[in-house]
C-alpha cells in the first residue's frame, strides 16, 4: 500500500513539475520565437510565470461544475495505466494500450463538452464538429498503433518498450511514425497549447478564462499533450530504454522535451488551421491512406513471414 | 512544402537571434526630430524671460480650446504673460498653435510621458510648461 | 513635358470629354433637369424629385452613358436647404455623375425613403440603405457583435446560415453613425485640415491631400513641383504603412505569427520615416493649401534612401513567407470571391476592385499629381478572392517603393509652399467634387463654397462601399471565413463614421 | 498576493478610434507589452481593465456600459485619447461622454491624439505601480 502511495506521489510530482516547466517554456520560448522577450515581471527571467498565472486564475472566483471534476479525474486516471518509466506504473496489465486510448478518447470528449458549455453571448462554438474532426485524427493514429502492435505482438505498453531493446520501432515503421506524429501535431494544434485555442473563437481566447475550471482545463490539456508525447516515445522511440551508459530516465526526459519544443516550433511556424474542409482533406486524403498502406504492408509482411514462412 | 520547412527553421533560428524588443524602462526609443509632443514655452536664452507676450492668438487658433492665455500690463506699458494654461486632455497635438505663433514663442517638445490618474493633473500651468524638459529630447 | 501637365489643372482632353458628355446630357434631358455643370472631375446635375426616375432611367439605359455603378448617397445642408447627393458612375465611359436633389425640410425621412425605393429598382447596392436602421436580429441565426480586431469593430453583422454556409448576411452600422451634417460648421480651414485625417486614420495623409487639392482647385492655385513631390512621397509611404498593417491584420486572424510580427515591425519602420517628416505617426496635419507645412531636409532623404532596400527586402520576405505556405494559400483561395460585375455595380474601388481584374487606378487616370512622369505598374488580380486581394496589396507595396525610389532620385528644388491668406480665401468657383486614390480606394470630397467660406462638405470614403459589398459576398461562404473575408476588404472605421 | 494578481493583466479594448492601432502596436516585438503580463482579451468576463477610446454615439456608450457591467470586480477603466478625455471629438458639445463619465470612474487618463504606443505602455506601468527606474 505504501509503495503504491509513494508511486502516486512520485507520478503526481513529476507531472506537476513538468507542467510548470512546460508552461514556462511555452511562455518564454514562444516569445523568443517572435523575437520578443517574453514575460519577465515575477523575478529572474520570469521564472514565476506559471505560478502567477495560477494565482491569477484562482483569484477570480467562478463556479466550477461537475464536468471539470470529471476532466480532472480522467486526466489523472490515464497515468494509472501509462508507464512513465519502468517503475513508475500503478497498474500493470496486458491491455494497457487499449485502456489508455479509451481514457484519452473520453477525456477529449469531456473537454469539448466543457468548452461547448462556456459559450459567450457574442460568440458561437461548434463543438460537435470539432469533436468529430479531432476524433477522426485518431483513425490514422490507431492504424499506426495497430501496425506497432502487430510487430511487437503485445498490447502492453511495457512489453512494447522492452521489445525495442535492439532497435527502435521508428526504424521499422518510418511511415507509421510520420502519420502518428502529424496526427499528434494536429491534435496539439486543435487543443491550442500555445494560448490560442480553437475550441472557442476569438483571437486571444486562450489567455482568457477564470477560476478553478480554467486551471483544470489547462492542466488536462497539458496532460493530453504529455500523454501523446509519452505514447509516441513508447511506441516509436524506445521509451525509457537507455543508450550505452546514459540512463533511460534521462533519455526519456531529453526526448520528451525535444518533442515538446519541436511541436511548439511547428505550431508557431504554421498558421491557424481552422478550415474544416482542409482538416478533413488532410486527414482523409493523406494521413489515413498512408497509415492504411503502412498497416497493410506490415500485415502482409507478418503474414508472409509467420504463416507462410516466406521470409 | 519546402516553404513550410523553411518557415520552421526561421522560427527555430529566431530563438537564437537577438530579440527586437526595447526593454522599456531601461532603454528608450529615440523619437525622431520634429515629432509633436507637449507644448513648451520658449525662454529667451539671454534675459531668461519667457518670450511669449500673451497675445492670445494661439487661444483663438486652437480648435479644441485647450489653451488659456492672459496678459498683464506692467509699468512702462510693457505687456507680460500672466497666465498660460494648457489642458492636455483637450489637446490633439496638431501643432497649429506653433505654426501660427507670430512671436515664435512656443514649440513642441518631445514629451510623451503623460498618463495621469486624475484628470485635474492634466492641466499644465505656466511653470510646468517652461521647464526645460522639452528643450533637449526627453524620451518617455 | 512635366511643365506642360503641371501648368494645367486638368488635362484638356479630359475636360473636353466631360464637357461633351455634359452637352449630350443637356440636350437629352433638356426639361427634366434644372442645370448641369462640371464640378471638378464630375458632372453635377440638379434634378427635382419628380423627374429623378426618368433621369436615372435615361442615364442607365442610354448606351452613350451607361451609368451602371452606384457609388454613394449622402445628405447635405447648404444654408437652410437640404439636398441629397447621389453619386453614380459609369465605368465603361469613365465618368461620374452627381445628382443633386432638393428635399423638403418637413418630410426628410419620407422623401429619403421614397428616393431609396426608387433607386433600388435600378441598383442592387441600394439594398443596404433599404434595410439599414431596421435590424433583423430577431430572425437571424448568428449575431456577431463588433470584435476587437481592427476594422471589424464598427458594425454589427447578422447572419442566416444553412448548416455551415452563410445564406444571408446583414450589416448594420448603427454604432458608427457619429458625425452629423452640422459637424463642419464653424470650423476654420486650418482646423478642418487638422481634423480631417481622422476620417481615414489608417492612412491619415489622404483626406488632407484630398481636401487641400480640392481647395486648390477652387482657388485655381498651382502647387510647386517640390510640394507635389513631397505629397506623393508621403502618400506612398502611408500606402505602404496601411497595406502592411492590413497584412498584419490578416496574419493576426490566421494566427500566422512569423508574418504578423515581421509586418508589424516593418510598419514601425515606415511610421518612423513618416514621423521624421511630418511629426506625427498617424495624424500628420502636414498638407497645407498651396504646399506642405515643412520642407524635407537632406538628412531625412538620406535615411529614407537607406531604409528603402531594407523595406524592399523585408516586404519580399514577408510575401515569400506567406505565399509559400500552402496551407495558408489553401485557406485564402476561393474565399470571398468578388466578381467583376458585382464589384463594378457596388462601386468598389482601390485594391479590392483591382483584385477582381479591373485595371483602374486614379493615379494613372488623373494627372493633377505628377504620377505621369513616374513609371510604375498597376497590379491586377484574377479571380477576386482573398488571396488576390492580399497579393495585389503586396505588389502595390513594392510598386510604391519603386515610386518612392524614383521620387527621391529626382527631387526638384524650389519652394515647398505658396503662401496664401488662409483665413480669408477667395474661391473662384462654387462647387467641386474631388477624388484621390487612397489605399482603400477612391476617397472623395464634395464641397460647396460661396465667395469666402465653405458652406458644406461631404466626405466619402471607399470603405463604406466595401462594407456594403460584404453583405453580397459573404453569402455562400463558410462561416469560419467571415473574419477573414471582412478583414480582406480592408475596412477603415474612420471612413464609416462620416456616412 | 496583490503583486501576483497585478503582474498578469487582461485588457479589453473597445471602440474604433485611431488609438486602437497604436494600442495594438504594443503587441509587436518592438514594444512587447506582454513582458509585463499584459494580454489583450476579447471577452468582458475575463478582462481586468477596459480601455475606452475612439468615437461613440448613444448606442456605443450603452454598449460600453454593458461591457463594463459584465466585467468582474476588481475592474478599472483606462481612457485613451482626446475623443474620450475631452468630449467626443467628432460630436462637439455632446453630452455622451460626460454621461459615461458620470456612471463610471475612470482610473487612468492618457492624453494624445493618438498617444504613441510607448505612452500606452507607460500608462500601464504607472497603473501597475512598476517603478520607472
Amino acid at each position: 500500500m505504501l509503495i503504491i502511495l509513494k508511486k502516486v506521489f512520485f507520478i503526481l510530482a513529476i507531472l506537476l513539475v513538468n507542467v510548470y516547466i512546460c508552461e514556462y517554456i511555452n511562455n518564454k520560448l514562444t516569445a523568443r520565437m517572435d523575437l520578443r522577450r517574453g514575460y519577465k515581471i515575477s523575478g529572474a527571467k520570469g521564472i514565476g510565470f506559471p505560478l502567477v498565472r495560477f494565482f491569477k486564475y484562482i483569484s477570480r472566483s467562478e463556479k466550477t461544475n461537475i464536468w471539470t471534476f470529471f476532466i480532472f479525474l480522467f486526466s489523472l486516471l490515464i497515468w494509472g495505466v501509462v508507464p512513465i518509466t519502468a517503475n513508475l506504473i500503478l497498474i500493470e496489465m496486458d491491455y494497457s494500450l487499449l485502456v489508455a486510448l479509451t481514457f484519452y478518447i473520453i477525456l477529449i470528449i469531456l473537454l469539448f463538452f466543457n468548452s461547448g458549455r462556456t459559450s459567450y453571448s457574442d460568440a458561437y462554438s461548434e463543438s460537435g464538429k470539432k469533436v468529430l474532426i479531432l476524433l477522426s485524427f485518431l483513425i490514422p493514429a490507431l492504424f499506426s498503433i495497430a501496425s506497432i502492435v502487430l510487430i511487437n505482438k503485445t498490447l502492453s505498453l511495457k512489453e512494447i518498450v522492452n521489445s525495442q531493446h535492439q532497435y527502435w520501432n521508428i526504424i521499422l515503421q518510418p511511415l507509421g511514425f510520420m502519420t502518428f506524429f502529424i496526427s499528434i501535431f494536429l491534435q496539439f494544434k486543435l487543443l491550442g497549447i500555445r494560448g490560442k485555442s480553437y475550441l472557442s473563437p476569438g483571437a486571444n481566447i486562450g489567455k482568457e478564462g477564470t477560476g478553478l475550471g480554467k486551471i483544470i482545463e489547462k492542466f488536462s490539456i497539458y496532460m493530453i499533450v504529455f500523454f501523446l508525447i509519452i505514447i509516441l516515445n513508447i511506441l516509436y522511440l524506445g521509451g525509457w530504454q537507455g543508450i550505452y551508459i546514459i540512463r533511460g530516465e534521462i533519455m526519456l526526459a531529453v526526448k520528451f522535451y525535444i518533442i515538446f519544443v519541436i511541436l511548439l516550433l511547428m505550431d508557431k511556424s504554421l498558421g491557424r488551421i481552422d478550415s474544416y474542409s482542409m482538416l478533413i482533406r488532410i486527414n482523409w486524403k493523406f494521413l489515413i491512406p498512408v497509415s492504411l498502406v503502412n498497416f497493410i504492408v506490415t500485415f502482409g509482411f507478418l503474414i508472409a513471414r509467420d504463416v507462410y514462412n516466406l521470409i | 512544402m519546402l516553404r513550410l520547412i523553411k518557415n520552421f527553421f526561421i522560427v527555430f533560428g529566431n530563438i537564437f537571434r537577438k530579440p527586437h524588443t526595447i526593454i522599456y524602462p531601461r532603454e528608450r526609443i529615440i523619437i525622431p526630430d520634429g515629432s509633436r509632443g507637449v507644448l513648451h514655452l520658449k525662454v529667451d536664452p539671454d534675459s531668461l524671460e519667457i518670450i511669449c507676450k500673451g497675445c492670445g492668438l494661439c487661444k483663438i487658433i486652437c480648435s479644441q480650446g485647450c489653451i488659456t492665455v492672459q496678459k498683464r500690463a506692467e509699468d512702462k506699458g510693457r505687456e507680460v504673460l500672466d497666465e498660460f494654461c494648457l489642458d492636455l486632455s483637450k489637446c490633439i497635438f496638431c501643432g497649429n498653435c506653433v505654426e501660427f505663433c507670430k512671436m515664435n514663442a512656443i514649440d513642441m517638445s518631445y514629451k510623451y510621458q503623460l498618463a495621469e490618474f486624475d484628470k485635474k493633473n492634466l492641466k499644465l500651468e505656466k511653470t510646468e510648461l517652461v521647464k526645460p524638459s522639452g528643450t533637449i529630447r526627453d524620451f518617455w | 513635358m512635366a511643365d506642360n501637365i503641371y501648368n494645367k489643372i486638368y488635362s484638356s482632353s479630359r475636360t473636353v470629354f466631360l464637357e461633351e458628355i455634359g452637352e449630350k446630357l443637356k440636350s437629352i434631358l433638356k426639361d427634366k433637369i434644372e442645370y448641369i455643370r462640371r464640378a471638378g472631375l464630375d458632372l453635377l446635375i440638379l434634378v427635382s424629385k419628380n423627374n429623378l426616375y426618368q433621369v436615372i432611367k435615361e442615364l442607365k439605359d442610354n448606351p452613350d452613358f451607361k451609368v451602371n455603378s452606384f457609388q454613394s448617397i449622402a445628405a447635405l445642408t447648404n444654408g437652410k436647404k437640404i439636398y441629397l447627393i447621389i453619386n453614380l458612375k459609369s465605368f465603361d465611359n469613365d465618368f461620374s455623375v452627381l445628382l443633386k436633389i432638393e428635399i423638403s425640410q418637413r418630410e426628410i425621412e419620407g422623401d429619403y425613403r421614397e428616393i431609396i425605393e426608387m433607386l433600388a429598382k435600378f441598383y442592387r447596392a441600394v439594398k443596404f440603405y433599404k434595410h439599414s436602421g431596421r435590424l433583423i436580429s430577431d430572425r437571424c441565426d448568428i449575431k456577431i457583435l463588433p470584435r476587437s480586431i481592427e476594422g471589424l469593430d464598427c458594425f454589427d453583422l447578422d447572419i442566416l446560415v444553412d448548416n455551415d454556409l452563410i445564406r444571408e448576411a446583414y450589416v448594420s452600422i448603427e454604432i458608427a453613425r457619429i458625425i452629423g451634417d452640422d459637424y463642419y460648421k464653424d470650423l476654420k480651414l486650418y482646423n478642418l485640415i487638422a481634423y480631417i485625417s481622422r476620417f481615414d486614420w489608417k492612412a491619415g495623409i489622404f483626406p488632407e491631400v484630398c481636401l487641400c487639392e480640392a481647395l486648390e482647385e477652387l482657388l485655381q492655385l498651382k502647387v510647386t513641383e517640390r510640394a507635389q513631390h513631397i505629397r506623393m512621397l508621403l502618400c506612398e509611404l502611408y500606402r505602404i504603412s496601411n497595406h502592411i498593417y492590413f497584412i498584419s491584420n490578416i496574419c493576426n486572424i490566421l494566427q500566422h505569427d512569423i508574418a504578423y510580427n515581421l509586418s508589424l515591425l516593418e510598419r514601425e519602420r515606415v511610421l518612423r520615416i513618416i514621423e521624421s517628416i511630418t511629426g506625427s505617426r498617424i495624424v500628420p496635419n502636414f498638407i497645407r493649401i498651396g504646399g506642405v507645412k515643412k520642407d524635407i531636409s537632406e538628412e531625412i532623404m538620406v535615411s529614407i534612401r537607406k531604409s528603402l532596400p531594407v523595406l524592399f527586402r523585408n516586404i519580399r520576405r514577408i510575401e515569400k513567407i506567406m505565399t509559400g505556405d500552402f496551407l495558408l494559400i489553401e485557406r485564402l483561395r476561393g474565399a470571398g470571391i468578388i466578381s467583376k460585375e458585382i464589384a463594378l455595380e457596388y462601386g468598389v474601388s482601390g485594391p479590392n476592385l483591382r483584385a477582381s481584374g479591373i485595371r483602374h487606378d486614379l493615379r494613372k487616370v488623373k494627372d493633377s499629381f505628377l504620377y505621369k512622369d513616374l513609371s510604375f505598374t498597376i497590379p491586377v488580380g484574377k479571380s477576386g478572392d482573398c488571396l488576390d486581394r492580399i497579393s495585389v496589396r503586396f505588389n502595390e507595396m513594392l510598386q510604391s517603393l519603386r515610386i518612392i525610389n524614383q521620387i527621391i532620385n529626382k527631387f526638384p528644388e524650389g519652394d515647398f509652399i505658396k503662401k496664401i491668406n488662409v483665413s480669408h480665401p477667395e474661391f473662384k468657383s462654387s462647387e467641386i467634387s474631388y477624388g484621390i486614390e487612397c489605399p482603400h480606394g477612391l476617397f472623395k470630397i464634395y464641397l460647396e463654397a460661396d465667395k469666402n467660406n465653405i458652406n458644406s462638405l461631404l466626405v466619402k470614403g471607399p470603405s463604406f462601399n466595401s462594407l456594403i459589398l460584404s453583405e453580397e459576398i459573404l453569402a455562400g461562404n463558410k462561416i469560419e471565413d467571415v473574419d477573414l473575408i471582412l478583414a480582406s476588404l480592408d475596412i477603415s472605421p474612420g471612413e464609416i463614421i462620416s456616412s | 498576493m496583490s503583486f501576483l494578481i497585478k503582474s498578469n493583466f487582461n485588457i479589453l479594448v473597445t471602440g474604433f478610434g485611431c488609438c486602437k492601432q497604436e494600442i495594438f502596436a504594443t503587441q509587436c516585438s518592438l514594444y512587447d507589452i506582454q513582458r509585463f503580463g499584459v494580454n489583450f482579451v476579447s471577452v468582458p468576463e475575463d478582462a481586468d481593465i477596459l480601455v475606452v477610446q475612439g468615437f461613440y454615439n448613444k448606442k456605443g456608450i450603452i454598449r460600453i456600459l454593458n461591457i463594463y457591467d459584465r466585467m468582474k470586480n476588481p475592474k478599472g477603466i483606462i481612457a485613451v485619447g482626446s475623443c474620450v478625455l475631452n468630449e467626443n471629438l467628432f460630436n462637439p458639445g455632446s453630452e455622451l461622454v460626460s454621461q459615461f463619465r458620470n456612471r463610471v470612474i475612470i482610473n487612468m487618463h492618457i492624453p494624445g491624439c493618438p498617444p504613441r504606443p510607448e505612452a500606452f505602455i507607460y500608462a500601464i506601468l504607472k497603473f501597475l505601480g512598476i517603478s520607472m527606474q
